[in-house]
């Protein structure tokens, strides 16, 4: 796997257990924190950020969003295949044990656009949330989430198979 | 009855393994003559170009079907002979060429299905379909043998690279009724193309031998 | 930890010792991690399993079943899928079979063809104009078929093969799976022929085993996820056929029926659980 | 006009088990037909879900969520025999709106 620009580690391959150990343990990630997206409060339908979806990249996200920092958290369980057999429809599950979780956000570093969702999670409402994604390649997917007023993080790669007879 | 025994006497003699009488009313050679008027009737809306040459099987084809991919010896002797004769060797030249480009007609799956309509674009070769070749790509076939470690096993000789190009060119010239396809010999690859992947295959530096 | 803060040196020889340990076991860990990437095919398959989008393909053919349209302005409620018109619970763990008003042995798809004409006043053109869906562009057909396979769900297949026309179609069916032509001298024997194969990671059934045919056959129609959309089993033929190199087979083709009597033969006996969900 | 959701709620112990399916292309704007043209984007944007009157979840979506859209969530606070209702609006400004009512724990 190839490490995230210039935030995880700055040379080498990596194992991806290494950076699943990294990514669960206290490294900070200075990552989106989505401000517009996961602001917190009113979830009027009509509400989409336009900026915060165009973004490309982690570090582009950083960076369009003017985001703060986020903690990697390992109370955040992203539940999805290592591998999956197609890119254009991934499972996700998303749950956090984080207390005051208010929204889930799922990135996907490799995608042309970045953010490909986030949820608002009322009081009442179990942080938790399945869905399924699109993937154009083998990628880091982060959940980030805010709670408490603070952002934390879980990231995980997926892999994309070519499969069929059609290559 | 005794015809029938008869019949079914003269069908083992001419080596069909299925008996010519057949407990629901077709023989064997009437089925295979329905399911040809059946097949000429099945493509109307098509493609025709394709279509001509899909009706039309060649000897190997023939027989393959007729003996279910399962050839009594002779033929299949008859076969390997005869695709021998016809695999064709590039003049002059090595038959190495060049392994990056050879894993790349070895991942691509593209040519001659009716929704290619790009003639520019060379078909690829689809190897990953049904074989392991270079142990970073996990989504491989295994329709046919693994491919790992092809050319550390075998070495680079000019013996091991004309059985190679050979093989990629005209699998059937080796093993009659093969499931892969005559690369070569249907015009599915170029010359070129196979010495890209004899390279995949033998080259030292190529991911297949590391 | 904290990954970044091991020194240089000590992560280097650590990579050293792991490459070198990686070298020594190659072998083993090539079957080690195609043992891991089936077993996480698996669960991909198991975590996708819990919400088919085929529902809604379902749910839109019932609609349209129910509906009164063409030129009659009629349902197709009266529709004989072989066990009396109107019958649709059961009609698909009996198909394909002989049909006496059209004298022709008929699969799922061919009928509704059949009864959209019969009962509707479509003509055969407009009926099968549109088999498969697109992006964007719903197929009827594709509808109606998971709508009424769908009816069926936990039935055993029993496609009938006593008719002269349903044994006569079975050993057409046979000749044409072990026929090969093409540019890559395939049949649907090549990778339908042996056990335990696969194409790229997808598995391939042997058709003529019993227990791999019934877990296919009974599984059509089915939400592909590589195709964003519900195919048919006259789809999953069309789309072998150019794979295999041939020119697009035409729908409902005698050929095409033929070949689904094949299949049904060895997948008789099999639980009907369609729709079903694949890649 | 779009095809209805298909809807699950139920009862999970004190919570409400919702699974919902959505009849949407999700366009992602980078595809391209046969002929060569890009297909224009068109996907959901916005979801959200009210019982009783009170949102139990709401989202943005970008082009990535997949063709025919998958939900799975819980929320506390439901009875059998409640109605929950989902609205998803697109980007084309196309709207949908389905209810459901909770069923008993299965």
């Amino acid at each position: 796997m190839r490490p995230l620009p210039g935030v995880f580690f700055s040379e080498g391959v990596v194992d991806r257990r290494e950076v699943l150990k990294a990514g669960g343990g206290a490294g900070v990630l200075a990552l989106a924190a989505a401000a517009g997206v996961l602001r917190p409060g009113d979830a009027r339908a009509e509400q989409w950020n336009k900026a915060a979806f165009e973004t490309k990249g982690v570090a582009d996200t950083v960076k369009a969003l003017g985001g703060g920092a986020s903690t990697a958290s390992a109370s955040i369980q992203i539940t999805a295949p290592d591998i999956a057999e197609n890119g254009a429809v991934v499972p996700i599950t998303v749950e956090s044990a984080l207390p005051n979780t208010h929204t889930i956000a799922i990135l996907i570093e490799k995608n042309p656009s970045t953010l490909s969702a986030s949820f608002e999670i009322p009081q009442g409402t179990d942080p938790f949330i399945t869905t399924r994604v699109k993937m154009a390649e083998t990628s880091n997917v982060y959940a980030l989430v805010r709670a408490d007023g603070k952002y934390y993080h879980a990231v995980k790669e997926i892999k994309v198979t070519i499969g069929g007879c059609g290559g | 009855m005794i015809a029938g025994q008869a019949r079914i006497l003269i069908a083992m003699t001419a080596g069909l393994f299925v008996a010519a009488a057949h407990a629901d009313g077709l023989s064997e050679n009437e089925a295979r003559q329905r399911a040809e008027q059946t097949f000429r009737t099945a493509f109307t809306r098509g493609n025709q170009q394709i279509a001509a040459r899909v009706m039309q099987q060649d000897e190997t084809q023939a027989l393959c079907s007729k003996y279910r991919n399962a050839p009594p010896r002779e033929v299949a002797e008859k076969i390997e002979k005869s695709q021998l004769a016809a695999i064709s060797y590039p003049a002059s030249g090595t038959l190495l060429g060049d392994w990056r480009q050879g894993e790349r007609i070895a991942q691509d799956g593209y040519g001659l299905r009716f929704t290619d309509a790009d003639a520019k674009k060379p078909n690829g070769g689809n190897c990953y379909a049904c074989h392991q070749l270079a142990p970073q790509e996990i989504s491989y076939g295994t329709l046919g043998p693994s491919l790992y470690r092809y050319g550390k096993l075998r070495g680079a000789s000019e013996a091991v690279q004309r059985y190679t190009y050979g093989k990629i060119y005209d699998s059937e010239a080796f093993t009659a009724c093969s499931g892969m396809p005559r690369l070569g010999h249907n015009n599915v690859l170029t010359p070129e193309q196979i010495r890209h992947l004899v390279a995949l295959l033998l080259d030292p530096e190529s991911p297949v031998n590391k | 930890m904290k990954r970044s803060s091991l020194p240089r040196a000590e992560r280097a020889l650590r990579l050293a010792a792991a490459a070198l340990f990686c070298a020594l076991c190659a072998c083993a860990r090539a079957q080690d991690s195609d043992a891991q990437t089936q077993k996480e095919i698996e669960r991909y398959r198991q975590l996708l399993a819990e919400g088919n989008p085929a529902e809604l393909a379902q749910a839109r053919g019932e609609e349209l079943w129910k509906t009164k349209r063409g030129p009659k302005s009629a349902s197709l409620e009266r529709c004989d899928l072989g066990l009396g018109p109107g019958v649709v619970k059961g009609a698909y763990a009996a198909l394909p079979r002989y049909f006496r008003d059209t004298d022709r042995v008929q699969d799922l798809e061919s009928r509704l063809v059949t009864c959209i004409v019969a009962l509707q006043g479509f003509t055969p053109e407009e009926a099968m104009k549109n088999p498969f869906s697109a992006p964007g562009r719903n197929s009827d057909l594709e509808a109606l078929a998971t709508y009424v396979a769908g009816e069926s769900k936990g039935m055993k297949l029993a496609a009938p093969m006593q008719h002269q026309k349903e044994i006569e179609a079975f050993r057409i069916g046979e000749q044409l799976f072990y026929r090969r032509a093409g540019p890559h001298d395939f049949s649907c024997s090549t990778c339908h022929g042996d056990t335990g194969k696969r194409i790229r990671l997808q598995d391939l059934p042997k058709l003529t085993e019993p227990k791999e045919a019934q877990r296919v056959f009974t599984t059509w129609p089915a939400y592909r996820v590589s195709q964003g959309s519900v195919r048919t089993m006259q789809h999953r033929l069309y789309d072998c056929y150019w794979q295999m190199r041939h020119p697009q087979l035409d729908y409902a083709s005698d050929a095409s029926i033929a070949l689904e009597v094949f299949m049904a033969k060895y997948a008789n006996g099999g639980t009907i659980d369609a729709p079903g969900l694949k890649r | 006009m779009s095809d209805p959701m298909r809807i699950r709620a139920s009862m999970a112990g004190d919570k409400v088990e919702v699974r919902v399916l959505m009849a949407h292309e999700m366009e992602t704007g980078q595809r391209k037909d046969a002929s060569g043209k890009l297909v224009p984007a068109h996907f959901i944007q916005n979801i959200s879900v009210t019982h009783n009157g009170r949102t139990v979840l709401s989202a943005q979506w970008g082009t990535s969520i997949s063709k025919n859209p998958f939900l799975h969530f819980r929320f506390g606070g439901g009875k059998p025999g409640e109605k929950i209702a989902i609205t998803w609006l697109d980007n084309l400004g196309d709207k949908r709106t389905d209810e459901a009512i909770i069923a008993a724990a299965s």
